[in-house]
């Protein structure tokens, strides 16, 4: 993992684009199975599970893996991959997962809204909104504890902030001076809910109340998105106290599936569009040639091909658990 | 007058008779005004009765939950809807702690009548999280009731009959039986609560069933009509109270029982009900009470092993076999494990849901 | 009842004395079990409940009954004997409550913690720490789909504000512009525990975060914490959303029972004196005295004392509940 | 070596003893540091491990509880307290959603040892929201152990156990138990979880009980015994996983069984107990299988419903004596409701709490 210091623009373009075409794959993925639903053809190795895809906030996931080191530990959401590929979670690993195989990062038991990668620090994600901020907490509270320099990240999305466990969240670390980072990722819907109708206050000032660091950017440029991060997570590595991130990006595609639900509700054309012309990816990509970095955006996009690629045969080639395995992993027995 | 509806549009025709007859009815929740409309129980209403009486929370199931408390105790009749039921978790201190007490606390002075629908998931691997049957937990507490319609005419007949009543109720419908259709009166009326359903006159065996498992069990007797089998299935429909006298009755009857659960089985429905008549009818049974319950894990994600997961009609049709002490060899395989698609629901799941 | 414009130094202090006396007849009642415990006597009618005593907070409930109408709401926490009293509620039938009896406000049924007067709008009260704060909210919720102007009051110590639900409350309340006045009575103290050790940020802010007026004023001056709630109270019934009222007033005797807990933990008896010293029925019995009014001070404290004397009365002369009422009242099928 | 200890201080000292062996086991919860110390379980551990170890915590009981697991996902061994249990169902979608599922949910990959200690409060009035016990919603969940302790050995033993555990798990504890002192052994030492304890040898019928009810149990046995009935108690000590085995062994001895429960009837440890031991020993069963617990109601708070709501000895007495069919009349007398001074309490409540 490169050090916080030296992420270069490259870097983060990468990470963002790997997340971008993992979930491409993922959409072209149901494309084929509902082609073969239509054509009434069997689905031999088919994701089956729900899918949240974050196709234009990659800039607050890309970062993630940048501004904490491995031994810093994230928790998200129903909306993960992102954030455990951003974290650096096994690519493979995840893909298996959606296609509910043995080989999976959760051995097919969690599916897409429950990746975790233990080794990479990322310690799951729970469907239930806000219900994993808490966890980031005592994530933080046993780094307090033992005096260790790490920091905690829970990942949440503007509904979260609804939920009165956030609040609990902040009263708690700011009290004790946790190192928390709270990613707050705001894209202006929960399903199909508008943010302003349901919530009066900008995000941050519900950090600032609690006096911890609280800062807002926009999700449409990948180095100010990774530099507003990591400065807040080294404010809270450094023993000052939990600080909230807020990252303004759109979701592209619907709440969950992989189509996108443009016309729905107050989601318009042109809001979609208007997000579309500050994609993060083709500006970092724009950027990177302007800079005569042409041919590493090539290698960079052939490499990431590649990998998921790759990791698309393995998790169609992988076996799926056998039907005992539902019986197994309930008292972590098999610890790893 | 009757027309054959869906179970999810019999609910949205008794959500929008309440609104109409009642003004002290609203319905609110997280996403009830979303065109996808809580799987198409909403929308109607929310067309109809625009966001005045059918609106939108924050995500706040607690706060909500409280809120639609503290508006009954001023006469109001809320109906809160969670599109599954696995957020009541987040709720039980407000449900059990308050509205299930508040009534008893007071000495009868106030009364509660909320209604909260919550709905369980199954399928495509919703996985642990998501797809959780807890009419068990709710059921615990005195002081509320506890609903599980299993088919369209009582949605509406159920629906209409809590929000009639003055008790807090919990109301656990089953994704699955959103596309079930039948006879469903147009009319307002309101079905009983606490009275079971006898929904198959049988004389071999008893099968008491709630949600889902219903349509499961009935599946199960044709089955076994065929191989000269005669189960009775009694739909519960209420979960507290539930209808001990007409399940004694059917096993004074038959002298046999099963129950099938749609949850898991510790500390479950299967155990509750197999508890009471076992004490009340010992002499009756001519056999063990047998339960059908989910197995003792959360829900696992993967098809293959969601698939395994949910007893189906096979497990009912087996379990009758062996209490029955029929020669049945070889009927196995007439079954697959439900899907999707055998299950009510009018096309096949093609993606997330 | 006193309309709201009219109310007198008087009436402020005719309210608070009853509210101070009646839990003063709890302390000695107390004083009077313990005497026969001791000497082995048996127990009739005895107060056999966790009673939580507001001596030394009355400004704040004393100026509930005047600020709200008999049809605006309350509710209430563990430490209800005073809201009660203060919006109005029935003192024989809260003697006879304490006291387990059938003619209790709640048929015996819930005891100290659980008062209710339907009649006078105080509509409960929950043992769990700001578990009645979101009832409050539903009832100002139903002021609002109804177009009544009524105000509905969520009465909570400080140790409810670190519930969530209570920021939950204070969301939904500001989005809606609900008629809700959050009354929050800092005595400094959850149990033993002091405030500073559980949050960071002034109470006030925490309403103001939501832009709803938000006002602190100390409990020692029944006239000023009147005032400051009648504002309030105004300000919500014209429709333009909540507000927060914070009264700060210390609770002389300990959490639970009827001794003190000077001494414990951090609470000194320095502390207690200084308070004692502001106490707001002496400041407002010397007000009326230098005013010349000490014979209305004489009728007052009369009244009051005949009031409670025959409440006591009532409530040890009334009949316990039949054992067969312990069925009853599950449903309210006994609704009055 | 061993001395008499009470119920209470077998807890503080099985805490001390895990604080000092193991740098990751810490203890929160609101008003663990009270001069209280919850009634006597933390106040020595905070005195000697001091706050660094040993914290009160805002009233913040679902964020603590998901802080809990966070920490316990990193390597600690957090005891979260409540001085009641009825606050777990402010938490129950942190324990139930989250505790309970997380190592399933990873495939095994992750795991969440954290205790959660929660009281069951009973007498002096404490009404409706401060004396349940909740021990069978907790129960209906895989993934966690529910542990009930009912004598100071078990206390400490299982708290320990607990401790040693990689599963999530809640014990319940009895406000009642607290006073009751027995020989404890003063080293470290685990009791088995899922172990259930034979607490009295008995061949007439089995009383199978948890937690405070296995006091009373016992003491109906003592009467029992002096006429000529005697009763085999069972101490389940596990409420998940219970020991099937030891009670279906005691059963196929006695051929009666009595399920006595400190919690609610429907839905609950009674109705579990039951029916499974009448699925699973139909033929061993002389009689109907009999369970004891609470009315169907909330605890009410006025002395002469409290001192009725509660069953007592005298209750599994009666059972016992129906099933049995033995002559006992005009044995009520002999026992008057239990009250505080009867069972376990130092000296009586004489105040508040
Ligand atoms: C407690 C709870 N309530 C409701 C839901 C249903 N739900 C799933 S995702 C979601 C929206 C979440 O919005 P947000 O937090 O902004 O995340 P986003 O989906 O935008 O990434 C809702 C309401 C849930 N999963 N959990
Ligand atoms: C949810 C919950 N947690 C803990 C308790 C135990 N408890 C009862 S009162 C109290 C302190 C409450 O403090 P505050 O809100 O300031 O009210 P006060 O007692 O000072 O009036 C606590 C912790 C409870 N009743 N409910
Ligand atoms: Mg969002
Ligand atoms: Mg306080």
């Amino acid at each position: 993992m490169q050090s916080a210091r030296t992420v270069s623009l490259t870097d983060l373009y990468e990470r963002a684009l790997l997340i971008r075409r993992a979930e491409e794959a993922v959409v072209d993925q149901y494309a084929e199975q509902n082609r073969l639903l239509v054509e009434k053809k069997p689905l031999t190795h088919a994701i089956k599970c729900p899918t949240h895809m974050s196709i234009g906030q990659e800039a607050a996931a890309a970062a993630i893996g940048f501004a904490l080191t491995p031994d810093d530990v994230i928790f998200s959401t129903h909306r993960c991959h992102g954030h455990y590929l951003g974290k650096g979670g096994n690519l493979r690993a995840m893909m298996a997962e959606l296609f509910g195989k043995e080989t999976g990062c959760s051995r097919g038991k969690g599916g897409s809204m429950h990746l975790v990668d233990g080794a990479m620090g990322m310690l799951g994600s729970s469907a239930i909104v806000a219900g994993s901020v808490p966890l980031a907490v005592g994530a933080a509270l046993s780094f307090q504890l033992r005096g260790l320099a790490n920091v905690a990240m829970p990942c949440l999305g503007d509904g979260a902030v609804e939920q009165g466990l956030f609040t609990e969240a902040l009263n708690f670390s700011a009290l004790r001076k946790l190192p928390v980072v709270f990613l707050v990722e705001n894209n202006f819907y929960a399903t199909l809910s508008h943010v302003e109708s349901r919530q009066t206050v900008p995000i941050p000032d519900r950090g600032r109340l609690f006096g911890m660091p609280s800062v807002c950017v926009e999700g449409s440029n990948l180095m100010k998105v990774y530099e507003a991060m990591q400065e807040l997570v080294q404010y809270a590595r450094s023993g000052r106290g939990p600080a909230l991130l807020e990252v303004q990006a759109y979701r592209w595609l619907s709440h969950v599936g992989t189509e996108p639900d443009t016309g729905r509700m107050r989601r318009t054309a042109d809001e979609l569009r208007a997000w579309q012309a500050k994609c993060p990816i083709d500006a970092a990509e724009r950027e990177l040639r302007d800079r005569g970095a042409g041919e590493i955006v090539e290698s960079v996009k052939a490499r990431v091909s590649r990998d998921i690629a790759e990791a698309l045969v393995f998790a169609k080639e992988s076996e799926p658990p056998m039907v005992r395995a539902m019986f197994e992993d309930l008292h972590a027995e098999s610890q790893r | 007058m009757s027309r054959v509806l869906s179970f999810a549009d019999a609910i949205s025709e008794a959500t929008c008779q309440a609104l109409e007859r009642d003004a002290s009815v609203f319905v609110m929740g997280v996403g009830v005004d979303d065109s996808g409309g809580i799987f198409g129980t909403t929308n109607e209403a929310y067309a109809r009765f625009g966001d005045a009486r059918v609106f939108d929370t924050p995500i706040s199931e607690q706060l909500t939950t409280g809120a639609a408390i503290g508006a009954a105790l001023c006469g109001m009749r809320p109906i809160l809807v969670h599109a599954r039921n696995d957020f009541l978790l987040l709720t039980l201190d407000q449900i059990a702690n308050h509205a299930a007490k508040w009534s008893y606390m007071s000495g009868g002075r106030l009364k509660c009548p909320i209604v909260i629908r919550g709905i369980i998931g199954r399928g495509w691997g919703q996985a642990a999280q998501h797809s959780q049957s807890l009419h068990a937990v709710v059921a615990h507490f005195p002081g509320l009731h506890v609903l599980m319609p299993s088919c369209a005419r009582d949605a509406k007949g159920l629906l209409l009959a809590a929000l009639e009543g003055d008790t807090p109720t919990v109301i656990i419908e089953h994704r699955w039986s959103y596309g079930l259709r039948e006879e469903v009166p147009a009319e307002y009326f309101v079905e009983p609560i606490g009275k079971a359903r006898v929904a198959r006159v049988g004389a071999d065996c008893t099968v008491v069933a709630a949600s889902f498992m219903v349509t499961e069990a009935l599946r199960a007797a044709d089955q076994a009509a065929a191989l000269g089998i005669d189960l009775e299935v009694i739909d519960l429909r209420t979960i507290r109270p539930w209808d001990v006298e007409t399940v004694c009755a059917s096993v004074r009857k038959t002298g046999r029982l099963i129950v099938a659960d749609p949850g898991w089985g510790h500390f479950g429905l299967a155990s509750e009900v197999s508890a009471v008549v076992a004490e009340r009818e010992f002499s009756s049974l001519r056999a063990a009470v047998r339960r059908i319950a989910l197995p003792d894990v959360p829900t696992p994600c993967a098809p293959v092993l969601e698939a395994a997961y949910y007893p189906v009609a096979a497990d009912v049709l087996r379990v009758a076999r062996e209490l029955c002490g029929a020669e049945l060899a070889a009927l196995q395989s007439h079954f697959v494990a439900s899907d999707a698609t055998a299950n009510g629901h009018a096309k096949p799941f093609a993606g997330a849901f």
